[in-house]
């Protein structure tokens, strides 16, 4: 065991714990969901988010140091929906062992629904000025498929954001866990799967406009998309789920639950032996994670503005692990923090450094997995303790 | 051997955790607003917007070289209305999404007065709404399937009707062969599958019947074209003359070429012509099997004029000082590099005419701005279409892969991007509409 | 075609012209113009049977031919001669290549054809008739089929001459030599016969009802033959996908089935193997011109080499941390390519570079009339096996392999009984790394040579090996050929893209059934 | 391991046998049993516990167990000794469901039939498992490892919502007193001694509170001292439970059988001899099997 993998033992090992375990024990026993500190931080990034991002955005005239501009807002409001992914990840794979290298579908999946909803509100400003979507005009369809009947209504749509991650999940995962498909092999029928549905959106038979996807998006319920004020909407939106996802996901892994599947990740024959389905466990948070990507491609595609199958390339899914491993597993702050590292250090990179940024995201990607196993906030840790080390 | 695992960290950590999102947050999207250049007031910034890695990367790169070379050309006869041009490159890695957010980045974060970019259809779809929301000036150079005219968009590369057409006509012709089945290949997107509609249309006004016509579709890099070239044989054994046209994109089309070599499918049996495969794709492959299959472009790097041998030199110049890779030892010129060419300077010339780099009186200074071109006609920039007129050429695969030009239009075409071969296009005009 | 029958008319004269040059006139007319007048031209020679003709229809097709406004010059090597006068002269500096479209070399061909008809050599006829056969033929080159025919030697050739013959006789106005052709059809291979025989049954073509019913028994005939055709190319087709995925496949079997490395840098590492094949090529091209066809001997060891070494400075430098943390490896090695790729792209650029086949690798051999075997994929198909049973030598029989195997299955025990394992460890990954190179140096004779060679190829190896099963080496054999081979036959019906969708799903699936691969280790180890 | 907390140890293990009646019906017991999901309540009404008959396995044609018959009662602890590849795991994989034989039948109690559920069904109706290798959870703390596996509704919902009782939380402490490890509550199991891991491991199954406890080489890795105090609770577990243990340790076994008690020799697969362990040692066979005579 390395130093650094080492927690330090808690101060409440002392001799009254043990003269009266109870009250340790009760103690122990008791995970609260935030320090006061950790709630102090939850506040101030909503604030930051439904306050400050706004104002800097809106009001903060053009030319003051203060102002934030669009792209900035487009930027992390992107990134904010990559953060979900990252926390979906971790729960699955930080908490529970399990790789996915399939995220990628369950995110696309969700922009797809979102996505189907944009294109019909377009309405009649296509090319083709027809209540179809343009790609349908072109390849001749006379009448929307059936798999497009509810996409009219914005609830609609929303609910198939949620459903089709989570049940496709659920039977995936019901069928793979069942026959338990366990590390690599379920990491690559996870790639197998998002591959195999990538190629399919590619079809243009499949009716999802083919290799061009959705674009050219005109409003949102109604109100034009391309405007400040929608995007600030979505923006705070984004950071609000993301926030809401954060605090849930840290409920669960404090609870019992929470435990249990950190238990089948480190010894799954005893969980079973123990008494507990192991299936039913990882098909929960399996599917829960599915459906917190689902939501968070349903944000993505109205702020980026196009959703088309690269988003199921295997790639776009490895990135999602690489996320959460650089921020640092099982930590649920490491992956927000290591989505918006790599991806921020990724818009930085390719801006100053066209030519050679993929050497600084690689060697990034070396760096963390070879100095820092437990990702920047295990870092972060490791140096407090250095610190107290010098300090006694 | 340690394991695998990360401890959960002790909740007492937890605190400072939280705060350090704030923290990342800030760190993070700090970083891509740190502007590289000061804001040099006597230049004016160029955007340019193409991939140098990820899929295609392959063939943009060689484009924002060219750009660059453009750029110096101008700038050393002075640059533009008295100020130097300023490239500003970014690197979209082949990523759609990202193609939107670097197109937002160089508008309203490095202020450039135009950007040249994309080479498929997704990435410009992805910035076309940037573009026409923020009211700026695309140049964009490469062939594509039309069905599409912003006013913010400046199409220096064929519309269908530009090269599609005039190459089975000639396929058709007594000279081409005299085709009268087609097998119309291509890889599974909307250039393809576009190009292919049109082509089938205008085989029907020709008297083709659709017994005659097969469409194959092969998934992005597809690598494996065995069992296509075997169907093709087939097809073709099972009546008269065949051609193949194909639009497969440019990664497949080594393998695809390679396996038509060796499976000994001659020209002179069944010629396959295609509009995704110039110099550039060539030269990775060996052409000594494949004499005598087309290509049609509206330009060729062995067109012989003045224009071009100066285009090929000066490229082949600056290449070996630059040291673009690949390049430096073997320099290649070919048609999106022509048409990127001719857009930068259109562009330029067109400033100077409107004395400013606002996007509108641009716009109105670029209709009828001709440039001569290194195809060796004068192109110009239609009146209201924001097509340029462009010469079609034809030209068969020479041993050493460049192409013999065997047939070209006496003229440059116009522009036709809402084909009539398409019953959707009915009556509608080939203007840009006034977006409210 | 006026002027193609022309010339095969005069094949007939050819032996009994008498002989005089071509004319200044002549080249010129030949040479230059639009297509139309110089097919003309090319056929009025031909019909005067000019003896020069044939080198200089020839040199056409070599693109050897120049024009200057007085003369039409030969190149040949360094020396340059007047077509006509054959007198040697310096090459002018206004000289023009003369342009062939599809068109005029198809002439071109054809002419070359009828003049090596009778020639006395078989090749030449061999391929004559070849030629021939791809015109559309009617009665007019009867003579010149007929006269080959009774003069013809060889037997498979004179049938093939017989065969041509009956395709024109079976249009004929006597019922009975349509009879005779009819049956002589029935012995063809050519899907073009099978084209001929369906025109001929189309209703009101064929008067006569026995000649009918020959004609159609005819057509099952070829047509039987060509369904073995195609189901072999399928058979072929599937067997040489699955030998590529197994190479691709079989390095990742060891880095990743072995040593439990999840190499996403594997894709790469072929891809670096593959330009070692392109720096040996262009070393050949430029110091032995002549060795040019044998650059592959060098090439494979090269690859092997360069991309072992790289693979052992991978594996020394990065990946010897992460041992047991199979996960860690992913994300590492993912670094890796990125920055593999992009060092070649600045090395090479982002273009891909053009790997020529050496000429015994181009072509194929035509087994039947709709079947051809491409050279270079039966060498892949041969070498992949070579490559197998290399491998599978090297980790069963030698004492690496059994240094490998044991610390694979228990480093520490290893350890213990004084095994290095490190060195094994890195003796072992420069062993998988170069295997990859192998297989991108395959892959640089059937598809492109470019940054980006080993994406395309990554996803597929994985799913080979774990279908196989992860330590299986016969597994893995298994799961590739398989692969390949359904991936074909669905490609068949279903087309390219669905197939490649079914073939995932089916991996999805197979999985569910067997969660270990094909090859399951059973007992109590398996649990390990 | 001080003094003092051996001496805490032992004053625990007193006060926890007193307890026995309330833990039992405070602790997981009725808990347990009493939502059971997958089977019903064993019945035990004929003594016997664990009844094994002609139970077959293969891997790949060589056979683990080859018409294994064996049953134990109700309270029994029955040693079970063997060389190795006796097939002594492989039958506990059996028992508790992890490999499936080819032939044969198991049943828990009377009318529980094994072979037709799944590992977990088996330990909720009170068959515990300890492995021959430790296997704790290793990111968990001690305290956690304990509380996951004291006896209570395994179910995915229960789980998102439970908070421990205080009689639940005592039950946890007493154990934890038991098996030495209450001044390592916080400690994370990864970081134990071997011994102590075992000592886990034990007291995990404990907290289970099953009516039988299979046993793989519990004191594997224990000091003489550590193996002394094993033994002793095994004892004090004696007749509430049924134990099955396996163990290659002979001292152990002596102490276990204290001479009277059953002991089972495997060989092979099959049951080689059962008798007292006096009997077994002088058992022609098995000596011959020991030694290879």
């Amino acid at each position: 065991m390395k130093r650094d993998r080492m927690p330090e033992v808690p101060a409440l090992l002392d001799v009254k714990a043990v003269l009266d375990p109870a009250t340790a024990l009760q103690e122990a026993s008791r995970p609260r969901l935030l320090t006061p500190a950790g709630w102090g931080g939850v506040l101030l990034a909503l604030a930051i988010v439904a306050i400050a991002v706004p104002l800097a955005n809106l009001v903060a005239p053009v030319d003051s140091v203060f102002h934030l501009s669009d792209y900035a807002v487009g930027l992390i409001g992107k990134i904010m929906c990559y953060a979900i992914c990252a926390l979906a990840m971790d729960l699955i794979w930080g908490y529970t062992g399990i790789l996915s290298l399939g995220h990628g579908l369950f995110f696309a999946l969700g922009g797809y629904a979102m996505g189907m909803y944009l294109m019909r509100q377009i309405g009649r400003d296509g090319n083709y000025a027809s209540e179809l979507p343009d790609f349908m005009v072109f390849l001749d369809w006379k009448a929307l498929p059936w798999h497009w009947a509810g996409s009219g209504s914005f609830a609609f749509q929303m609910l198939m954001a949620l459903l089709v991650p989570g049940l496709l999940a659920l039977v995936f995962g019901f069928f793979a866990f069942r026959s338990r498909i366990k590390g690599v092999y379920f990491s690559i029928i996870t790639q197998a799967l998002t591959f195999a549905a990538m190629l399919l959106f590619f079809r243009n038979e499949t009716g999802f406009g083919g290799n061009n996807g959705f674009t050219d998006f005109k409003r949102i319920l109604g109100t034009p998309i391309a405007t400040a004020s929608t995007r600030m909407l979505l923006f705070v939106l984004t950071g609000g789920v993301l926030i809401g996802f954060f605090l849930m996901a840290r409920a669960i892994v404090t609870s019992k639950f929470g435990r249990v599947l950190q238990a089948i990740r480190d010894a799954e024959s005893r969980v079973m032996f123990t008494g507990y389905d192991p299936l039913a466990y990882k098909l929960a948070i399996w599917t829960l994670s599915a459906v917190m990507c689902g939501v968070a491609g349903a944000l993505y595609v109205p702020q980026v503005g196009i959703i088309n199958p690269s988003e199921m390339s295997p790639a776009a899914s490895i990135e999602m692990a690489i996320w959460a491993a650089v921020g640092g597993r099982a930590t649920l702050i490491g992956p927000i923090v290591g989505a918006f590292f790599v991806n921020g250090a990724k818009s930085w990179f390719t801006q100053v450094v066209p030519e050679f940024w993929l050497y600084f995201l690689g060697a990034l990607f070396i760096a963390v997995t070879l100095f820092l196993p437990n990702g920047l906030v295990g870092l972060a840790a490791q140096l407090r303790r250095k610190k107290k080390d010098v300090a006694e | 051997m340690s394991t695998s695992r990360t401890p959960s960290i002790p909740r007492r950590l937890f605190a400072r955790q939280v705060s350090a999102m704030a923290l990342a947050v800030v760190a993070a999207t700090g970083l891509p607003l740190v502007s590289l250049s000061a804001q040099a007031a006597d230049t004016i910034k160029v955007g340019v917007l193409h991939s140098l890695s990820g899929t295609m990367a392959i063939s943009e790169t060689v484009l924002k070289d060219t750009v660059l070379m453009a750029i110096d050309e101008i700038n050393a006869k002075g640059g533009v209305l008295g100020k130097k041009l300023e490239p500003v490159v970014v690197d979209p890695a082949s990523n759609w999404p990202l193609f939107a957010e670097k197109a937002k980045q160089l508008i309203t974060q490095d202020k450039v007065a135009v950007v040249f970019g994309c080479w498929t259809s997704v990435s410009r779809k992805s910035v076309l709404p940037v573009f026409e929301e923020t009211n700026s000036l695309l140049f964009y150079p490469v062939q594509y399937e039309g069905e599409e005219l912003s006013k913010n968009v400046f199409y220096t590369g064929a519309a269908p009707n530009q090269q599609a057409i005039p190459a089975v006509e000639y396929l058709m012709s007594k000279d081409g062969g005299g085709a009268k089945r087609f097998v119309l290949l291509g890889t599974d997107y909307v250039y393809p599958r576009t190009t292919n509609k049109i082509l089938r249309a205008f085989l029907h006004s020709k008297g083709v019947a659709d017994a005659d016509i097969i469409e194959e579709y092969t998934p992005f890099g597809h690598a494996d074209y065995q069992s296509i070239i075997a169907k093709i044989k087939k097809f073709s054994a099972e009546g008269k003359k065949t051609a193949v046209v194909s639009t497969i994109n440019g990664d497949s089309n080594v393998p695809f070429y390679k396996e038509l070599g060796n499976q000994g499918l001659k020209a002179t049996d069944v010629p396959v012509v295609a509009f995704s495969v110039g110099e550039e794709e060539l030269r990775g492959v060996d052409t000594k099997p494949l004499v005598g299959h087309l290509a049609a472009w509206n330009y060729f790097m062995s067109i012989k004029s003045p224009a071009n041998t100066e285009f090929v030199k000066k490229w082949g110049d600056y290449a070996k000082t630059k040291g673009v890779a690949g390049h430096k030892d073997k320099p290649l010129t070919n048609d999106p590099m022509e048409a990127t060419y001719i857009g930068v300077h259109m562009w330029a010339d067109a400033v100077a005419k409107a004395k400013s780099t606002d996007t509108d009186k641009v716009i109105a200074a670029m209709a009828g701005e001709t440039f001569k071109a290194p195809g060796g006609f004068v192109s110009t920039m239609d009146k209201e279409n924001h097509h340029l007129w462009k010469p079609v050429f034809i030209g068969e695969v020479k041993a050493d892969g460049q192409f013999n030009v065997v047939w070209k239009t006496p003229g440059p075409v116009q522009a036709d991007p809402w084909s009539d071969f398409i019953p959707e296009n009915k009556g509608k005009k080939n203007v840009p509409e006034k977006k409210s | 075609m006026r002027g193609l029958r022309h010339l095969l008319l005069i094949g007939v004269l050819y032996a009994a012209s008498s002989a005089h040059a071509l004319t200044a006139l002549q080249t010129r007319a030949i040479a230059e113009g639009d297509t139309d007048g110089r097919v003309a031209a090319l056929g009025d020679a031909a019909a005067a049977a000019e003896p020069g003709l044939a080198t200089f229809v020839q040199a056409l097709l070599d693109d050897a031919v120049k024009l200057t406004p007085t003369q039409v010059l030969v190149v040949e090597g360094d020396k340059v001669v007047d077509a006509a006068s054959g007198a040697t002269t310096a090459l002018p500096s206004d000289a023009e290549d003369v342009v062939n479209n599809n068109r005029m070399r198809g002439a071109l061909q054809a002419t070359l054809a009828s003049l090596r008809l009778l020639s006395p050599e078989r090749g030449a006829r061999a391929a004559a008739i070849d030629e021939l056969g791809k015109q559309a033929t009617d009665e007019a080159q009867l003579p010149l089929i007929e006269k080959a025919w009774a003069s013809e030697s060889d037997a498979a050739l004179k049938a093939q001459l017989g065969r041509m013959r009956a395709g024109v006789l079976v249009a004929s106005s006597d019922p009975a030599k349509r009879m005779n052709a009819a049956q002589a059809l029935g012995e063809s291979g050519e899907p073009a016969v099978k084209a001929l025989l369906l025109e001929r049954l189309a209703d009101g073509t064929e008067p006569d009802d026995n000649v009918r019913a020959a004609l159609r028994q005819s057509l099952d005939k070829v047509s039987r033959r060509l369904v073995w055709g195609e189901r072999l190319g399928v058979l072929f087709t599937g067997i040489s996908l699955g030998s590529i995925l197994l190479l691709v496949a079989l390095g990742l079997a060891i880095t990743y089935g072995l040593m439990g490395v999840i190499n996403m840098a594997h894709g790469e590492l072929m891809m670096i193997g593959a330009y070692a094949t392109y720096m040996v090529q262009n070393l050949f091209r430029a110091h032995a011109p002549t060795a040019f066809d044998y650059y592959l001997w060098a090439a494979v060891p090269a690859s092997f080499i360069v991309a072992a070494l790289v693979g052992a400075a991978l594996e020394r430098s990065v990946i010897r941390w992460l041992y047991g943390r199979p996960l860690e490896t992913l994300l590492a090695t993912w670094g890796i390519s990125l920055m593999l790729m992009q060092s070649v792209r600045s090395l090479f650029g982002a273009q891909n570079v053009p790997v020529e086949n050496p000429a015994w690798l181009s072509g194929g051999v035509a087994v039947m009339s709709n079947l051809t075997l491409p050279f270079n994929r039966i060498a892949i198909i041969g070498f992949a096996l070579l490559v197998l049973g290399g491998v599978a030598l090297l980790i069963a029989r030698t004492r690496l392999g059994l240094f490998v195997r044991s610390v694979t299955q228990n480093r520490r025990m290893a350890a213990c009984v004084g095994v290095n394992t490190a060195r094994v460890d890195t003796y072992a990954f420069s062993l998988g790394a170069g295997i990859a190179g192998l297989a991108g140096c395959a892959l640089s004779q059937v598809g492109n040579v470019g940054p980006d060679l080993g994406q395309n190829y990554i996803v597929d190896s994985f799913m080979v090996v774990v279908l196989g099963g992860v330590g299986q080496l016969a597994g893995t054999v298994l799961a590739a050929l398989g692969l390949g081979v359904l991936n074909k036959v669905l490609e068949g019906w279903a087309g390219a893209v669905l197939a490649k969708i079914m073939v995932l799903v089916f991996i999805v699936v197979f999985i569910q059934k067997r969660p270990q691969g094909l090859f399951a280790m059973k007992g109590r180890s398996a649990e390990a | 391991m001080t003094p003092e907390l051996q001496q805490a140890g032992a004053e625990a293990l007193q006060r926890w046998r007193q307890k026995e009646q309330v833990s039992a019906s405070s602790g997981g017991r009725s808990a347990s049993f009493g939502r059971l999901v997958h089977a019903h309540e064993p019945d035990f009404a004929h003594g016997v516990a664990l009844y094994l008959d002609d139970i077959t396995v293969s891997f790949d044609g060589f056979k683990a167990l080859n018409a294994l018959s064996l049953a134990i009662n109700v309270g029994e602890l029955r040693c079970i000794i063997g060389p190795n590849g006796a097939g002594k795991t492989t039958m506990m994989d059996v028992i508790t469901g992890k490999t499936r034989p080819d032939l044969g039948s198991a049943s828990f109690g009377q009318n529980i039939d094994l072979l037709r559920l799944r590992e977990n069904a088996i330990a909720q109706i009170g068959i515990g498992r300890k492995f021959q290798k430790p296997t704790v959870y290793e990111q968990l703390s001690v305290f956690e490892n304990l509380e996951l596996a004291l006896a209570a509704d395994r179910r995915v919902r229960a789980s998102l919502f439970s908070r421990l009782s205080g009689a639940q939380l005592d039950r946890i402490g007493e154990v934890m007193a038991l098996i030495h490890l209450l001044p390592e509550a916080q400690r994370t199991a990864g970081l134990l001694s071997h011994g102590q891991k075992q000592w886990l491991e034990i007291g995990m199954l404990l907290m289970q509170d099953p009516k039988l406890l299979l046993l793989d080489e519990p004191v594997a890795g224990m000091t003489d001292e550590e193996t002394e105090r094993t033994a002793e609770l095994f004892l004090s577990l004696e007749g509430q439970h049924s134990l099955v243990v396996v163990e290659h340790d002979m001292k152990f076994v002596e102490q276990l059988t204290e001479g009277w008690k059953k002991v089972t020799v495997l060989h092979e697969g099959r049951v080689l001899a059962e008798g007292t362990l006096a009997d077994v040692q002088a058992n022609e066979q098995v000596v011959e099997v020991y030694l290879g005579r």
